[in-house]
C-alpha cells in the first residue's frame, strides 16, 4: 500500500515542487542546490505561482528547468539574466524571484549587470553556482578560477579570480553570503533567509564540477570544500509563526536577524568575534581567509535599510503587469487638456 | 501635405513681396541659450496662424561649436528643408561659411560686434549692434550671453512684420509660469524691435501677415509625440540608456508619466529604470515583457547594435518588447547629431539566426503618437518584439500636426489566459497554434493557476515549451513564427498611398522623407507632371504594398541611406518586380529638400514630363 | 565532390554484397567517451581506402544525454549524410526510437544487457553481451564504461570485415604515444571481434572491402583546417570566448601555434587571450589590426551578435579584423549543436547604418585552410571586417580532403605606409582614394614618422582622419566605402560553378550545403538530367555570378536557413533576375541529405525531367 | 623678435605636444587633464609616435583628439576601450598607452571590461576624468554619482555610487590612484609615475563638468574638491638620471619608490600612516573618507609584482605587428610534416 505523501501548509508535497529530471552530470554540485530549491520551497510553503526562476547560460542556468516546475522561469541569455530579472520584477515586484547563475555567467559576461543589478538593489535570491570553470562549454577558466591553476583542457591560468562576494560588497549589497553545495543545511537555511530579504541576496555557492574542476587542489573542488570551509556561523531560519528553537548557547554566540516579513534568522556564531554588519569588515575577512586557504562560507554581510528597487520607484501594492486598462490608459479629458498646452 | 486647411494669406500684399514664405537660418554656437531665441520665432509664426516647422541642426558638442537652426515659413504648408533666404549670423566662426551659402537676393541680419567682413553685393545686411543694445541690459555674465539672442528676435520680429504681443505670447509659451524670465526675454527683443523701428530701413521683401493655417494644430517634437502614444498605449516599464537623438524620448515619457501616470494612492504606475547600457536596456524590457507589462527603450543605431542579441531572444521565445530607435547617421558612432534611415536593414533582421521583426515607420507627429500605443498593441498581439524607426529629425524637431485622436480602441492585450481559461482549456501549450494564425496563447508569471507555469527559453523547445532538439519541432516551430509574421501582414499600419490618373511615376518612400517628396510632387503637379505616392507605414509589406507595385511599372523608391535598404527587402520581398523598384538612396545627414528630389526624380521621368519640367 | 581519384572496390565481391556503401549509426549517451570508438571506425575505413564521413550529432550537454554518431562509407566518395542502413544501439534512452528509424532490411548491433524488446522482423539483430564481454578486463569505474565502447567496434569489424590491424592503426593513430591507452582499448577490440567471431553468424549484406581512393588524402576538421590556414596566413592576435562550436576552432588554433610560431628565443609570436566576453573578444581583434597585427575570432550567433557594434565600428574606421562565425541553428541560444546557415543575411550587414562586409563561404577543409589565410589577406587589404562563415557540420566534424596547397602568394598586407613612405608622399591622408579603388593607405602606430599618426574614431572624418560633420565629408567617405565594397567584388573567391550542357536546372547554393546537392546531382545525371551548379564562396559577388545567373532561366537556390537569406542578397544585387531566383530554404538543424534535395529539387524539374527521375 | 621655443631632450617643443583645440566646455575639468597630459609628455622627453592614446566615448573621450597631436590614437566605443587597448598592447607592447575614459564610460557600460581589463594587467595610464555625470548625453547620473544627489535635468540619484578606485583594488589592480583635476601637479607627477608602472595604472580623476555637475554639494565639484580634498602624499616623479631633490623630511615620512624602469616616485606622506602597500588597507581607508565626506586623493595602492599581461604573455622584444612575414608563416616543410599527421 503506497503511503500517502506529506503535504506541508499549502497542501503540496515535495514532488510538487519538482520539475523535469536534471540533464546535468551525476555529482555535480549544481544538483544539490536544486534539490536543496526544492526543499525549501516545500518547508517554507510557497506556493510555487509565487515564484519565478530566472537564469543565464551555463549548466548552472540550466537547473531552473530542474525545480519547481510550476512556476513560470525564464533561462535568459549568458551574463544577462540581472537586466532581465530587473525587469520583470519592475513588472511584478509581487513574485519572489530566484536567480541562478554561473561564475562564468556572472563573473565573467555578466560582471556588468551583476554589480549594476546590486546597485538598484532589485529583489531577488541571486544564487551564483560557483565552480571556478566553464562546465557548459567544457573546463575554460572562468574568472572565479583560481591563480596558477592549472587544468587539463585549459592549462594554467595566469590571472587573479574575482570574489563575487567580495564585488558584491563592492556594489553595495546587502545580503552576501557564501555556502558550499556539500553542506546541504548551511545551503538550505541560507537561502530561506535570503528569500525574506527586500533587495537582492547574493549567495555564492562553491558548486563543484565534476567533469572538469574537481581536482582536489582546486578551491572549488568537494575535497578542498570539505578540508578547508569555515564557517563563520551556523545558520538557522524561523518562519515568522514559528519559535526558534536551538541547542544551548553562551551569551554573544547568537544572533537573531529580524527579517522585514517577520521570520528571523539565526546566526551561531562559530568565529567569536565576527559580526556580519560591516562592509569594509567583510571585505578584511574575505581577503584573510583567500591569503589563509580559507573557504570562508556563512553570512558575511547583512544590511536590510536600503530599499530596493521596487520599493525606491514607490511602486503600487497592485503589480505595473496587473493593472486594469484604465489605470494603465489615462482619460480622454487628459489628453486634450494636456494638448492644449501645445497649441 | 500634414496640413490641409490651408488658407491663402492676404491677397492685399504689395507686389513683389514675399508673404509667408520663406526659410531662415540662425547661425550661433552651441550652448549659448539660441534655442529659445528660435522656438521664440518659430512659435511667433505659428501663433500668427502661418504653417512653419523648424530643424535645429546642431553639433555633438556642449558649447561653443558652430549650430543653425532653420525655420520654414510655408503659407502652403511645405515643412521640408529649403535652403534659407534670410540668415541671422551671430556666429563668428561660421559667418564666413554662413553668407557664402545664401543665394543673391538674400538677407542677412548679423551682430556687428562680430566684424563681418562681407562684401556681397547681392545681398541685403542688417547689422545688429548687440553690446550697444544690452548695454543698458541689468544682468551679467552666462544670462546675459543667453539672452543676446533675444536681439536678433526683436529684430527679425521688426523687419518680417511679427507683433510684439505675439512675440510676448511665444515666451510666454515657453517659459510657462515663470514671468520673471519671460520679463527679461522680452525686455531685450523690445529694446530690439524698437532700435529696429528707429534705424532699420527695411529693404527686402521678405514679410510675414497672419493667417489661420494653424488654428487647431499643435507643435510638438516626434519624441515627445511617441512618448506620449506609449503613455497612452499603457506604458508602464522602461529601461533605458541615453544616446542622442532618442534621450528627449525618454525624457518626454518621464514627463508625462510624471504628470498622468499616478494610481488612487499617488504611487507611479509605472517605472523607468536608467540602464548601465543597451544590454541592459532591452534586457529590461524583455523581462517586463515576458512579466506582462507593456515595455519599451528608446535608441539609437549603436544601442541597437547591443540589443541584437536580446532581440534575437524575444523574437524566438516570443515576448513582447517596444524598441524606438531614432535614427541617426551611422555606421559606427557617425554623425551623432543628424538625420538618417539607415538602420532599416539591420532592424529588420537583427539578431543571429532567422528573425524578422516589425517594424514602424512614422512620418508625422501624428503618427508617432498613434504608433505609440499601436506599438505596444502590436507587441502583446504578436507576442514579437516591435522596433518604431523614428529619426532625429523627427524626433528632435518641432512638427505641426492635428491634435491627436483620442485611441478609441482598447488596450489589445493578445492571448494572455487567465488562471480559469487555463483549467478550462486543459491541454493548454505555450506554443501551440489554436487558431491557425502562428499566436499562441500565453500566461503571466503571477498566474495564480500553477498549471500556468511555463518556461521562457531561447533554445529550442516543443509546444509546451518543453526543452527540445528535435529537428521537428525546430522546424515546425520556425514555421509557426514564419505564419505568425504573415498574420502581422494583416494587423501592421498599411501604405498611405495617393494616386493620381495618368501618372508619370510612382514615388515610393517611408518617414520622413515624405516632405520634401510631397513639395516636389506639388511642383511636378504644378507642371503638369502627375505622379504617384505610396508611403509605407510598416514592414513587413502586406498586399496593399504589394498591389501598389504590381499596378505600377515605373517606381523610384526613395530613403536616406546609403544603400537602399528598404529597396533591398522589397526586391528580396517582391522578386517578380524587383527590377522595377529603382533606388534614389542618399545619406548626407541632411534632411531632404524639394529641390534635390526634383533633381534626383528627373532621369526617372518620361522624356515629356522632363521637358515640362525644364519648361517650369 | 571533393575527392577525385576514386577507384571502384573489388569488382569480385558476392552477389547482393553491398560493399563499401552504407550509413552507420552510432548511438550512445554522451560522456562515455563512445567518441574514440566512433573516430577508430572512422579512421579505419579511412585507413582501407575507402571514402568516408562522420557526423557528430550530439546534444548540448556534457553528459548523460542521448547522442550519435553517423558514419558515411561510400565507394563512390559521397559524404552527405544519408539514413543509416546499420544501427549500434548502445543507448537504452533511445534504442526505441533508433531502431524504428532503420528502414526495412537494416541491421542492428546491440548491447544485450539493454534488453531490447524489439520485434521487427524486417532487420537482422546482432546483440553484445558487454557485461560478459568485460567481465574478464582489469579495469575500473569510470574507465570501464569508457572502455565498452570498444566492443562494438569489434563486433562491427568482425561483421564489415575490417582488418584487426587496421583497427589498431586507427587507434595508434588517436592516442599518439599513449601506448598504454592504444594497447587497453585494442584489448577489448580484439575481444569483442573474437567473441564475434566465435559467436556471430553473418547475416546481412553490408561489408568493406580495402580500396584506394583515399590515399594521400587527409581526414581533419573544418575547424581545424581553418585554423591551421590562420596559423600559415600569420594570424598573431586572437580574443575569444567560449561558444560551441566555434571553441574547437580555438583549441586547434592554440594547438597548432604552440607547435608552429615560436621565434627563435622559443617566444610565442602570437598571443590568444580568453575574453570575458564577445564585445570583448572583438574589441581585442579590433584593437590589434588597428594596431596592425593580424587578429581573429570565432564565435556562433549568440557570440556573432554581441559583436554588432564593433563590427559597425571596425567597417567605418577601416580596420582589418577577422571574424570566424561557426554557424549553429539560431534564433538566441537555439539548437547550440546542430548546424546551419542562419547567420548569412545577419552578417552581411551586421551593424547599425550602411554598413557591408566581406563574406566567406568555405565548404570543404580545403577551402578552410585557404580561407584562414586569405581572410586576412583580404582584410589586410581591403582594411575591413572580413567574416568566414563555416558551420557546424563542417566545423566539428572529420571531413575528408587533399593535403593542403602551401600558400604561393606572399602575405598580402595591403597599403600600409613605411616611416619612409609617409615622408615621401608629404600629403599622406588616411582616408584618401589615391588609386581610385576605395582603398586607402594606413600607418600603424609605433611608426617612427610623428607625420604618421592618425586618430582612429567612429565619428564623421575627412581624408584627413579629422572629425568633421560635414555632410560632404561624410557623402564623400561613404561613397568610396562603396566604391571599396565594389573592389572587394574583384578580390574575393569567385563560385565554383560545374556547367552542364543541355542543364535543365541551374542549382546555386554555398557551404556544406555542396555535399547533398552534388549527390543528388549524380542521381540526376544517371537518370539522365543535367543540371548546372554554381556554389558562391563568397559575398560581395562579382561578375561570374551574376553572369552564372543571367545564363540561367531556371535557378534553384538551396541554402540552410527558413528564410533564404542568400536569395534576399542575390534578388537586391541582381534585380533583373531576382524571380528566377528561386530558394528551396530548410533549417532543422540536420545536414541535408541527397534524397531530400531530390524531393524539393522535383517541383522545379520539367516536366521530362520529372518523369525521367520517376522512373530512375 | 620671437624667442625660439624651449626644446626637451628629444628636440620637442611643448606645442609639438598639442593637438587640435578642445572642443569641450570652457573650464571643464577635462581640459585641465590634457592640458597636464601635454606637459608630462613634454618633461618625460617621450616621443609622440611611442605612444597611443585610446578612449571610449563622452566628453573626456574626445580629449585624446586634443593632446599629442602626433601620436596614433583611437576614439573608439562606450565603454569598450579595455578590450581595443588589450588588443592594441598585444599587437604592439612596445609603446606606452595612455587611456582616457569617463565616469559613464568605466563605471556604468564599461565596468565588466575594465574590470576583466584590470585582471589582466594590461599595460596602460588607465584615467578616468570623473564627473559623476554623462556629460556629453547632457547631465545623466553616472554610476559614480552621488547617493540622494539632486540634479537639475536628472533628478534624485537614488543608487549608491561605484568607486572607481575600489572596484579596482577588488580587481587586483597594482596602481591605484586618486588625484583632483584642480591639482595639476598632482595630476601630472601621478601620471608621470603610472607611465612607469608595467601594468594597468588606474588612474581615478575628479574632473569636474562645469555644464552638469558642478553645484558645491557635488562631491564632483571644482568647490567641493577644493574644500574636502584630503591627500595622502604630496606625489614626485624623478626619471632614472636624475636626483632625487625634494625639501626636507623627517624620519619616514618620505618613501620612495623605485619604478621599473628605473625612475622614482616620491611620496612625501601627508597622513603619517598610510603605506600604499596593502589592498585591504588601501579599501578600507576609501571607505573611512567616503564616510567622512573626503575627497581621498594620493596613490592608494601600489605593487608592481604582477606581470603585465604582455609579460605573460611571454611576448617576443619585437611587437607582433612588427614580426617579419616569414615569422609570421611556417615554413612549407612544416606544413606537409603536420599534415603528415592526419593522413
Ligand atoms: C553570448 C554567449 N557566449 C557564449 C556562450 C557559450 N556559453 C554557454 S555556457 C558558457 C559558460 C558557462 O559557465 P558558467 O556560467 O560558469 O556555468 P557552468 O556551466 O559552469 O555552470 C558559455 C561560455 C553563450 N551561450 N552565449
Ligand atoms: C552604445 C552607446 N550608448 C550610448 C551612447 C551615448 N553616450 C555618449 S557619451 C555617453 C556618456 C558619457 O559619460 P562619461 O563617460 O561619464 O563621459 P563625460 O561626457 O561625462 O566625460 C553616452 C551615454 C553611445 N555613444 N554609445
Ligand atoms: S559539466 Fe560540470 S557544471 Fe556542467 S553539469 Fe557537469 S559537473 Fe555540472
Ligand atoms: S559637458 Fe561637462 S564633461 Fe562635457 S565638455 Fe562640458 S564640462 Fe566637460
Ligand atoms: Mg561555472
Ligand atoms: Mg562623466
Amino acid at each position: 500500500m503506497d503511503r500517502a505523501p506529506k503535504l506541508n501548509l499549502v497542501g503540496l508535497s515535495k514532488a510538487d515542487y519538482a520539475a523535469a529530471p536534471s540533464t546535468l552530470c551525476k555529482g555535480c554540485g549544481h544538483n544539490s542546490v536544486a534539490a536543496q530549491l526544492i526543499q525549501v520551497a516545500y518547508e517554507l510553503n510557497l506556493k510555487p505561482q509565487d515564484v519565478i526562476k530566472l537564469s543565464g547560460i551555463g549548466c548552472s542556468s540550466k537547473s531552473p528547468a530542474y525545480f519547481l516546475g510550476q512556476s513560470h522561469g525564464f533561462n535568459s541569455l549568458h551574463g544577462r539574466m540581472p537586466s532581465l530579472g530587473t525587469g520583470a520584477l519592475q513588472a511584478n515586484h509581487s513574485v519572489r524571484a530566484i536567480g541562478i547563475s554561473g561564475d562564468g555567467d556572472t563573473g565573467s559576461i555578466g560582471l556588468g549587470q551583476f554589480k549594476h543589478m546590486l546597485r538598484r538593489n532589485v529583489r531577488m535570491v541571486y544564487i551564483v553556482e560557483n565552480n571556478g570553470v566553464y562546465g557548459l562549454t567544457k573546463g575554460q577558466f572562468s574568472a572565479t578560477a583560481d591563480l596558477g591553476q592549472s587544468l587539463k583542457y585549459a592549462g594554467t591560468n595566469p590571472f587573479p579570480p574575482i570574489d563575487i562576494c567580495l564585488e558584491a560588497l563592492a556594489a553595495g549589497a546587502g545580503f552576501v553570503a557564501r555556502a558550499f553545495a556539500g553542506d546541504a543545511k548551511q545551503v538550505r537555511e541560507v537561502i530561506k533567509a535570503g528569500l525574506s530579504f527586500r533587495g537582492t541576496a547574493v549567495i555564492d555557492i562553491i558548486s563543484p564540477c565534476v567533469a572538469f574542476n574537481d581536482e582536489p587542489d582546486s578551491t572549488k573542488s568537494y575535497a578542498y570544500g570539505r578540508e578547508h570551509q569555515r564557517a563563520l556561523q551556523e545558520i538557522g531560519f524561523f518562519p515568522a509563526q514559528e519559535e526558534i528553537v536551538v541547542a544551548d548557547y553562551g551569551p554573544g554566540e547568537m544572533q537573531v536577524v529580524e527579517l522585514h516579513d517577520g521570520s528571523r534568522m539565526t546566526l551561531r556564531k562559530l568565529e567569536a568575534d565576527y559580526e556580519p554588519s560591516d562592509p569594509t569588515r567583510a571585505i578584511t575577512r574575505l581577503r584573510q581567509a583567500d591569503l589563509a586557504g580559507e573557504l570562508l562560507t556563512g553570512v558575511l554581510y547583512y544590511d536590510a535599510s536600503r530599499p530596493s528597487l521596487a520599493e525606491a520607484s514607490e511602486l503600487p501594492a497592485t503589480p505595473l503587469s496587473m493593472l486594469p486598462d484604465d489605470t494603465l490608459r489615462p482619460s480622454r479629458e487628459t489628453l486634450s487638456d494636456l494638448l492644449a498646452g501645445y497649441a | 501635405m500634414a496640413i490641409d486647411t490651408l488658407v491663402r494669406p492676404d491677397a492685399g500684399a504689395q507686389a513683389g513681396a514675399k508673404v509667408n514664405d520663406f526659410s531662415i537660418a540662425v547661425a550661433t554656437a552651441n550652448g549659448t541659450g539660441s534655442q529659445t531665441a528660435n522656438l521664440t520665432l518659430l512659435r511667433s509664426f505659428f501663433k500668427m496662424g502661418i504653417p512653419v516647422h523648424g530643424k535645429n541642426i546642431f553639433p555633438s558638442n556642449i558649447q561653443g561649436q558652430p549650430t543653425w537652426y532653420h525655420i520654414r515659413v510655408s503659407k502652403d504648408g511645405f515643412v521640408a528643408r529649403r535652403p534659407p533666404e534670410l540668415l541671422v549670423a551671430f556666429n563668428r566662426d561660421t559667418m564666413h561659411q554662413d553668407v557664402a551659402m545664401l543665394e543673391a537676393g538674400g538677407v542677412c541680419v548679423y551682430n556687428s560686434d562680430l566684424r563681418l567682413n562681407e562684401g556681397r553685393s547681392d545681398l541685403t545686411y542688417y547689422p545688429v549692434p548687440v553690446k550697444e543694445l544690452l548695454a543698458g541690459v541689468d544682468v551679467k555674465g552666462k544670462i546675459k550671453e543667453y539672452i543676446a539672442n533675444m536681439t536678433y528676435v526683436g529684430v527679425v520680429a521688426h523687419l518680417l512684420g511679427v507683433p510684439l504681443d505675439v512675440i510676448e505670447g511665444a515666451l510666454e509659451h515657453h517659459f510657462g509660469k515663470r514671468q520673471k524670465l519671460v520679463d527679461s526675454n522680452f525686455e531685450v527683443v523690445r529694446l530690439a524691435y524698437d532700435w529696429a523701428v528707429a534705424n532699420v530701413a527695411k529693404a527686402d521683401p521678405y514679410r510675414v501677415e497672419p493667417m489661420n493655417a494653424t488654428e487647431g494644430l499643435i507643435l510638438m517634437t516626434g519624441n515627445e509625440a511617441g512618448a506620449l502614444g506609449a503613455v497612452y498605449g499603457g506604458v508602464s516599464v522602461s529601461g533605458w540608456y541615453p544616446i542622442t537623438p532618442s534621450t528627449s524620448f525618454i525624457d518626454a515619457l518621464r514627463d508625462f508619466l510624471a504628470k498622468l501616470r499616478h494610481d488612487e494612492d499617488g504611487r507611479p504606475t509605472y517605472s523607468v529604470v536608467q540602464a548601465e547600457d543597451e544590454l541592459a536596456a532591452i534586457g529590461m524590457v524583455v523581462g517586463a515583457g515576458w512579466a506582462g507589462a507593456r515595455a519599451l527603450t528608446a535608441t539609437s543605431g549603436p544601442g541597437l547594435s547591443l540589443m541584437a542579441e536580446f532581440l534575437s531572444l524575444a523574437y524566438y521565445a516570443e515576448v513582447p518588447a517596444v524598441v524606438w530607435d531614432i535614427q541617426r547617421v551611422g555606421p559606427s558612432t557617425g554623425l551623432p547629431t543628424r538625420t538618417s534611415q539607415g538602420d532599416v536593414g539591420f532592424a529588420y533582421t537583427i539578431g543571429h539566426g532567422d528573425t524578422k521583426h516589425v517594424l514602424l515607420f512614422p512620418s508625422s507627429i501624428e503618427e508617432c503618437f498613434e504608433f505609440g500605443y499601436l506599438a505596444h498593441d502590436l507587441a502583446d498581439t504578436l507576442q514579437t518584439p516591435v522596433l518604431v524607426l523614428s529619426d532625429l529629425d523627427l524626433g528632435m524637431n518641432n512638427w505641426m500636426g492635428k491634435p491627436f485622436d483620442y485611441p478609441e480602441r482598447p488596450l489589445q492585450r493578445g492571448k494572455v489566459l487567465s488562471a480559469e481559461e487555463v483549467a478550462a482549456l486543459g491541454d493548454w501549450g505555450r506554443y501551440k497554434d489554436v487558431d491557425g494564425d502562428g499566436i499562441a496563447y500565453r500566461t503571466l508569471p503571477g498566474n495564480p493557476n500553477p498549471a500556468a507555469a511555463w518556461f521562457g527559453r531561447g533554445t529550442g523547445h516543443d509546444e509546451m515549451a518543453r526543452y527540445s532538439e528535435s529537428p521537428t519541432d525546430w522546424e515546425q516551430n520556425m514555421a509557426r513564427l514564419a505564419r505568425k509574421f504573415d498574420t502581422a501582414r494583416t494587423l501592421v499600419p498599411g501604405p498611405a498611398i495617393e494616386e493620381e490618373p495618368g501618372a508619370q511615376l510612382a514615388i515610393v518612400a517611408y518617414g520622413t522623407t515624405r516632405y520634401a517628396i510631397e513639395e516636389a510632387r506639388a511642383q511636378l503637379a504644378a507642371a503638369g507632371v502627375a505622379t504617384s505616392f505610396m508611403r509605407v507605414r510598416a514592414l513587413p509589406i502586406g498586399d496593399e504594398v504589394r498591389d501598389f507595385v504590381a499596378r505600377h511599372e515605373d517606381l523610384v523608391l526613395i530613403e536616406m541611406n546609403r544603400d537602399a535598404q528598404l529597396t533591398a527587402i522589397l526586391r528580396d520581398e517582391l522578386p517578380e518586380f524587383a527590377a522595377r523598384i529603382r533606388p534614389i538612396a542618399h545619406l548626407d545627414g541632411m534632411p531632404l529638400t524639394a529641390a534635390w528630389v526634383l533633381e534626383r526624380l528627373m532621369p526617372f521621368l518620361p522624356e515629356e514630363a522632363r521637358r515640362l519640367m525644364e519648361g517650369a
